[in-house]
């Protein structure tokens, strides 16, 4: 009990801070309802995918600087095949999509693995690459999606008999959970997770229990590339079009990996955090804009609580090895 | 006028610009002048088509009466625009149009402002030689529009050549190092049409001690203060007011007032000031302006759309602030 | 009956840039043997069994396994080859608990539960991160994971060296029964006694060359020191210390004194003084609460009690820097954690001149130049490869953290195990220096985990057991049963026969 | 000693093991490189002007990097240098119109030093990891500078003309910014290479439990540094201000990556305990000049990034192979 406290604590921290927010916007707004929740639940779709990106190589020991650009990327790349195609053609799109990102993540590894150069370059010259290669699909933000693909995230999911609670099981929620959960879980579960671990923790260690370092690096990459491939979809699935210009989502994916009880550096922590700071850092925004708060103090009060947070992480880490 | 009864969001996507700084100030000096504006509600930061569709939703949770929007993108933001008039909201884009019917659009011309400036250019230079074409960001909407307009102007001068075509980003040091490097390789050019990014280059021909060209930029303070001083210089500011902002609060409020205007769409239209004729020559200096920020732009109202004054807007406060 | 080796490595040549690790190394193990590997330090052990197992490769050689040349290019081939090594340093995954790590090699978990306890720790939770294990017990585990999946040949690279005596020799039994079983071992250990109890038959190493392979029977030791170094070692030990001889009268003011210092769980009441010119033996066993001794005199963790003086003043040390302007020196027996790798020898050993504020400007190159080759020429640190220490063999690392501290002129020095995994000859070296700094009027707190170091070096010694100190003798008395016997924490003269395989939780202790 | 001394060594091998001591070699073959085939693509563009074009635009990205780099050997990062450095541009900008020059820029200077105690006590002290932190103080600066700029709107923008002489001006085709740079530089080299506070952030970022077993006060040192990065970020502002002569809110955000990149390129390990300035500087220098190559090179946008991704990536690549010694 005490070592799940110890290993879970900050995650339950995270949801105690969500739930604490989701009062205080209760409190803000009495009217915010299910509907906004909804709303909240779509915002928080893409950053929630780049961050699984984000979180699965950061585990693995690395960082990833393309999630932004492979996002814009898989996006412009869906809304230009989905253009004036058939609703029934985008089912193919979905999965070349993912593939796609699939294989440029892998890519990435590859690169890292072969050219020696350290992560945070190589990820860093790609993002270049994929930003380059998504204005030459769309030289502007445009492309269509097929309905269907756009209806799987608006709305909720209808439970028979309990539409109090449906209301509140937004399709999004449930398309990010599944899609997070069938990749996710099983990973963790297997060899390969802790081999991703393994790396993290320790190439050396990792290494010499033989474990394929370089093949382990190059699957975790692979995967991130997955989930940024999810991530665009749900961007061209919110918005409709593709945009090559990426969004504010590598940035935002480092900072809520680090909220989320993920050590840079590698080795520990899990998905669960990281995406539970990305809902509490888009309730933070919400609660921003209902109480009109100056917008431009705004960036210092999200500057301020990102500091404040990880500051106080660290104090009662010190806090802890201190008794 | 009638008391202050009304909430107004307002959501805009690029921070840090001045265009764009000018354009908050204008919709706080508005929403004050009118009196009839409670409280703004102002979302304001660097985002993408699906951080605004976020935004908005946010605004109509927070039950605002209009939205004030500048589109990240025409399309992408359709869905929270339907949701939002859906929800009784009236929904007012400045600047940019938006593919949402129901929205009301009240915008600047972007496609005649890079025609009238090309076109200008085009002129000036005797209708043929080399220009450098300095756009924008590339990917972004604004741009492609420009873009269309300079094409456009281009078509009608078959001589006319684009020698060299960067994307500056809109960012003034990226702009100056392209130009003083293009200066560099030593290839003749008669012209350069810039997307804005205007007072450095301007200032990169000066420092090279390269001939002043004709240069075509926004009506920014910094660039439309140097037509009238520096020596030699021709060139022609093209308006992008960012006061449309207030506009797009004063068509809001009529629209909750009751009183719709007849077109979904108002276009503002853009002007030329040149420096070429007295008459320009004349325009420019009545309304040139060097107590504003260089990166501001000169026309920081527009008549029969704006009632506040220079103060107010310069004071940059909004209702209850 | 013909015995072909099992394993059998020829011509094997490793080069780093310029530096020649292994020259041409050859090793044949015959089924069932316990063959030694031995060498100076930096004769290129570690290196080839890095090679054999497949954590590097070989620039040139040949690899027989049963007679058949196998390419063994990862450990996860060798592992599979039946070749499974326990390196110098640990390789469990330090963020992932004992059964992840397990589940990761692929290592059956009741096997190694029976041999974890087989070697002398009962209690192990194999939930607990491997982060959180002290450095001993994870040794064993490492042997653990490897004796559990019962490989043919196994590979010990200086086990025994960081192990405290209680399970070195339960190491040194379970390798025994390996060998009788028909298993091959590879033993790579300094310590002569452990070759000559446990192995059949050694290969020599020199500079990276194979210089013999010899068989081990009385007598041997001379002939193997002699391949070693190349040329005979002069007989002369540092001679134990006489009372007589001990340059500390005992009226002279302490230097150190602690009194009832308390440390968390681990430490609970130890008092000693240390006087100058003297060298303090500490003698425990592992985990008795010695390195939170040397950890809170080092001001490196805050005492959660009890009293420091040095020279009769009473400090407190809230970091390390404390402790180094009150003269007092740290040597960690843990060589990565003193040394910063990467840098070169001459910027680590004058590493702490610039640590004081006042010492961050500019820095007087000829001074600090002479000061650190006046300190590598004192301890004999082979420097070819200086640019970075981490180039060192381990023995020349281990003298870098010595030489820090000779360099500043650190008045007491408090030594963890500061000849782990190191050869004869600079053990000698270590002991005959340490004894110059006790001749010098410096004072000494010295940690060992072999015992007859004491007797070579120090003039007193100081018994801890379960956090107290439990007895403090002269060294004319401190022969190896009576350490042992100490160190168990039995009172001294007791008449039991308590044999090094005692259990520690079954031995009658005096409660506190 | 070795066999290497009796064999003849071959002579590529030879060459290789002379340019891993001394790293600066190739990279500086590699911008010679990058140089030749600017001028084989247009000739004629290596001229003086060009030179002089080239040195300015690389000051500042040089500084930046020289930031990234002190952080990087302890084995952090400062992504706060743009916004510091486009806060003090954009701050003195502002205040020159109202106080004399030299009490503007002090004035401008002081947000630069509280974002450098800030980072520093958040780095050293409470551990944030540098990434964090100092992207959450650039954050909170951006924000602060944003209000900030609504109060000044009336009272307009000045650069002092000693500023814009340094940024821009040339003494015999000679920008006088090198007047600026070349002390600074051979203050960070001195810095890293002679003095006890250079000694300390290679041993904290090589090993920070055996720099605070040698006496070390991690703090001490980190905060001393990030303060040191944040004036040298200050100082940039400064500088570009006089070059671009323009002041925006996000002046210099553009140069941040870059001047990772450049920290990089020019050898030095986001890890820790490796690398050095000079090797920056050169790094500093390839990136100007490939964005030059870039700029030059009439091609549609988005090849030109993939471009820029694909010679970042091979020249790294290119250079840490020549450099390895194994
Ligand atoms: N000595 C070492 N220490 C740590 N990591 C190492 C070492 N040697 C190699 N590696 C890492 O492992 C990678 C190669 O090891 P890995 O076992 O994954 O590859 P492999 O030998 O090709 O395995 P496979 O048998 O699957 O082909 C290298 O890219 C490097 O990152
Ligand atoms: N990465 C490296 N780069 C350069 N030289 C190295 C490297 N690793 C080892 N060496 C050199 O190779 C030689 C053999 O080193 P090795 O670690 O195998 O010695 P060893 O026999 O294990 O010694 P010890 O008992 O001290 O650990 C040493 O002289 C060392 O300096
Ligand atoms: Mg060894
Ligand atoms: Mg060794």
């Amino acid at each position: 009990m005490t070592r799940l406290v110890r290993r879970q604590g900050w995650v339950a921290g995270l949801l105690v801070l969500f739930v604490v927010l989701f009062v205080i916007t209760k409190l803000i707004q009495p009217g915010y309802g299910s509907g906004d929740f909804g709303s909240l639940v779509r915002a928080v779709l893409p950053y929630a995918f780049a961050v699984a990106a984000q979180t699965i190589v950061v585990i693995a020991g690395g960082i990833d600087l393309s999630v932004g650009a492979m996002m814009a990327l898989t996006s412009v790349t869906a809304a230009s095949m989905m253009d004036g195609a058939s609703e029934e053609y985008a089912v193919f799109v979905v999965p070349f999509v993912l593939a796609m990102g699939l294989v440029l993540g892998a890519v990435n590894g590859m690169l890292i693995v072969v050219t020696r150069v350290p992560d945070i370059v190589v990820t860093l010259a790609t993002l270049f690459v994929l930003q380059g290669a998504a204005l030459l699909v769309l030289g502007a933000p445009g492309g269509a999606v097929a309905e269907w693909l756009r209806a799987t995230i608006v709305g909720t999911v209808a439970i028979p008999g309990l539409p109090e609670i449906s209301a509140w099981i937004p399709k999004a929620l449930v398309l990010l959970v599944v899609f997070l959960c069938i990749i996710w879980i099983p990973l963790k579960r297997s060899k390969l997770g802790l081999s991703i671990y393994a790396i993290g923790s320790s190439e050396l260690a990792a290494f010499r229990s033989g474990v394929p370092v370089a093949r382990t690096r190059i699957i975790a990459y692979a995967l991130s590339g997955l989930f940024a491939a999810m991530g665009g979809l749900a961007l061209t699935m919110s918005t409709g079009i593709g945009a090559p210009i990426p969004g504010p989502y590598l940035l935002a994916s480092v900072a809520a990996v680090v909220l989320g009880g993920v050590a840079l550096g590698g080795g520990k922590g899990g998905l669960l955090g990281p995406i539970v700071a990305v809902f509490v850092l888009r309730l933070v925004r919400t609660d921003l804009t209902l109480l009109a708060i100056d917008p431009n103090v705004t960036a210092i009060i999200e500057g301020a609580i990102m500091v404040a947070v990880v500051m106080f992480g660290a104090f009662i880490t010190m806090r802890s090895r201190q008794s | 006028s009638a008391e202050a009864k009304y909430t107004i969001g307002v959501s805009n996507t690029v921070q840090g610009n001045g265009w764009r700084e000018e354009m908050i100030c204008a919709i706080k000096a508005q929403a004050l002048a009118s009196g009839q504006v409670t409280k703004l509600n102002i979302a304001h930061r660097n985002t993408d088509a699906a951080g605004q569709l976020e935004d908005i939703r946010n605004l109509i949770s927070a039950k605002v009466n209009a939205i004030v929007v500048n589109p990240a993108d025409p399309a992408g933001i359709k869905s929270a625009l339907e949701e939002a008039t859906k929800a009784g909201i009236v929904v007012v884009a400045v600047d940019q149009a938006v593919t949402e019917p129901s929205a009301y659009i009240i915008s600047n011309n972007q496609e005649q402002y890079a025609y009238l400036g090309a076109k200008w250019l085009f002129q000036q230079i005797g209708g043929k030689g080399d220009v450098v074409y300095m756009r924008g960001a590339a990917g972004a909407s604004a741009d492609s529009d420009r873009d269309k307009g300079f094409k456009k102007a281009l078509a009608e001068f078959p001589d006319v050549k684009v020698v060299h075509e960067v994307f500056t980003g809109w960012q003034q040091d990226q702009g100056k190092q392209q130009i003083l490097d293009f200066i560099a390789t030593g290839s003749p050019f008669n012209g350069i049409w810039t997307s804005g990014i205007d007072n450095v280059i301007v200032d990169a021909l000066v420092e090279s001690q390269t001939p002043l060209v004709p240069v075509v930029g926004a009506d920014n303070a910094g660039f439309v203060g140097q037509l009238n001083s520096v020596e030699g210089l021709v060139g022609a500011a093209v308006t992008n007011p960012g006061s449309i902002g207030g506009a797009g609060v004063t068509l809001a409020l009529q629209i909750l007032n009751g009183k719709k205007p007849a077109e979904q769409t108002v276009l503002v239209e853009p002007q030329l000031w040149e420096n070429a004729t007295e008459e320009g020559k004349a325009k420019l200096k009545s309304v040139a302006d060097p107590s504003l920020s260089p990166e501001w732009p000169v026309s920081i109202s527009i008549p029969e759309w704006t009632t506040y004054t220079k103060d107010q807007i310069i004071a940059c406060k909004g209702p209850g602030e | 009956m013909t015995t072909n080796p099992l394993l059998d490595a020829t011509g094997v040549v490793k080069t780093y840039g310029a530096v020649v690790a292994l020259r041409n190394a050859s090793l044949s193990v015959l089924p069932g043997e316990v063959h030694a590997l031995m060498g100076a330090n930096g004769a290129g052990k570690s290196t080839l069994v890095k090679i054999l197992t497949g954590a590097i490769r070989a620039d040139a050689g040949h690899i027989l396994i049963r007679g058949e040349a196998r390419e063994v290019r990862s450990p996860a081939d060798a592992r599979r080859a039946g070749l499974l090594p326990v390196y110098q340093e640990p390789s469990l995954i330090p963020d992932l608990d004992v059964a992840s790590n397990l589940r990761l090699t692929g290592t059956p978990v009741e096997p190694f539960r029976a041999w974890v306890r087989e070697l002398g720790i009962p209690d192990l939770d194999i939930r607990d991160i491997a982060r959180d294990i002290p450095l001993a017990v994870l040794r064993v585990l490492d042997l653990a994971r490897a004796l559990a999946v019962e490989p043919d040949v196994l590979l010990l690279d200086e086990m025994t060296a960081a192990l405290p005596a209680n399970l070195a020799e339960k190491v040194l039994e379970v390798v025994r029964r390996q060998g009788d079983s028909g298993r091959s071992v590879i033993f790579i250990s300094h310590r002569f006694v452990e070759i000559s109890a446990l192995c059949d038959r050694a290969t020599v190493l020199r500079d990276g060359e194979t210089v013999g392979v010899v068989d081990i029977e009385p007598g041997v030791e001379e002939r193997i020191v002699e391949m070693m170094l190349g040329a005979r070692i002069e007989k002369t030990q540092v001679a134990a210390r006489q009372a007589s001889q001990a340059a500390s009268p005992r009226d002279s003011r302490a230097r150190l004194g602690v009194a009832n210092l308390r440390v968390g769980t681990k430490l609970n009441d130890v008092s000693f003084d240390l006087a100058n010119g003297e060298v303090a033996g500490v003698v425990a066993l592992e985990g008795q609460g010695q390195d939170e001794l040397f950890a809170a005199l080092a001001g490196s963790i805050r005492p959660s009690g009890g009293t420091i003086e040095v020279d009769g003043k009473p400090v407190k040390f809230a970091h390390p820097a404390d402790a180094i302007r009150a003269g007092i020196a740290y040597v960690p027996g843990d060589r990565t954690e003193a040394l910063t790798m990467q840098r070169s020898v001459r910027e680590n050993i004058a590493l702490p001149f610039s640590a004081a504020l006042r010492n961050w400007g500019p820095i007087n190159m000829a001074q600090e130049r002479s000061r650190v080759v006046s300190a590598i020429e004192r301890l004999q640190i082979d420097t070819r490869a200086q640019r970075e220490v981490q180039r060192l063999s381990g023995g020349n690392q281990q003298k870098v953290t010595i030489a820090r501290w000779i360099a500043a002129e650190a008045q007491t020095i408090l030594c963890f195990d500061p000849t782990r995994g190191i050869d004869v000859r600079t053990k000698q070296e270590i002991y005959k220096l340490l004894r110059e700094l006790a001749d010098q009027g410096k004072s000494v707190l010295f940690y060992t985990s072999e015992l007859e170091e004491v007797q070579r070096v120090c003039d007193r010694v100081i018994v801890i057991f379960g956090g107290r100190v439990v007895d403090v003798f002269p060294v004319e008395l401190a022969d190896e049963p009576a350490l042992m016997r100490a160190a168990y924490g039995l009172p001294r003269g007791a008449k039991e026969d308590v044999g090094i395989l005692a259990d520690i939780h079954s031995s009658p202790v005096a409660k506190p | 000693m070795s066999t290497t001394a009796i064999q003849p060594v071959p002579f590529g091998r030879r060459l290789k093991r002379f340019m891993a001591d001394r790293p600066l070699i190739p990279l500086i073959i590699l911008l010679v490189i990058l140089v030749l085939v600017l001028q084989i693509l247009r000739p004629g563009i290596v001229n003086e002007r060009w030179l002089a074009n080239t040195v300015k635009f690389a000051i500042p990205l040089a500084i930046l990097a020289g930031c990234q780099t002190m952080t990087m050997l302890t084995g952090g990062i400062d992504l706060s240098v743009g916004t510091v450095a486009t806060m003090s541009a954009f701050i003195m900008a502002t205040q020159v119109v109202h106080h004399d020059p030299a009490v503007a820029i002090l004035i401008a200077l002081v947000p630069a030093v509280l974002i450098g105690l800030v980072n520093g006590i958040g780095v050293g002290v409470f551990r944030v990891h540098p990434l964090i932190m100092t992207l959450g103080t650039s954050l909170i600066g951006t924000g602060c500078l944003q209000v900030y700029q609504r109060t000044v709107i009336a009272s307009g923008a000045k650069i002092p003309p000693f500023l814009a002489w340094l940024g821009t001006g040339l003494t015999y085709g000679v920008p006088n910014a090198l007047l600026l740079f070349i002390p600074v530089a051979v203050l960070i080299v001195f810095t890293l290479r002679r003095t006890g506070f250079g000694r300390l952030i290679y041993a904290v970022g090589d090993n920070e439990g055996a720099a605070r077993l040698s006496g070390v006060r991690y703090w001490q040192v980190i905060t001393a540094l990030y303060v040191i990065s944040s004036v040298l970020a200050g100082i940039t502002g400064l500088l570009y201000i006089g070059l671009i002569k323009a002041p925006s809110l996000s002046l210099a955000e553009p140069l941040v990556l870059p001047s990772v990149a450049a920290a990089v390129i020019g050898g030095t390990s986001i890890f820790g305990g490796r690398g050095g300035y000079t090797g920056t500087i050169v790094g500093a220098l390839i990136l100007t000049v490939l964005t030059t190559l870039l700029t030059i090179l009439q091609m549609p946008e988005g090849a030109r990034r993939m471009l820029f991704g694909l010679i970042v990536l091979f020249v790294t690549a290119a250079y840490l192979r020549i450099i390895e010694d194994r």
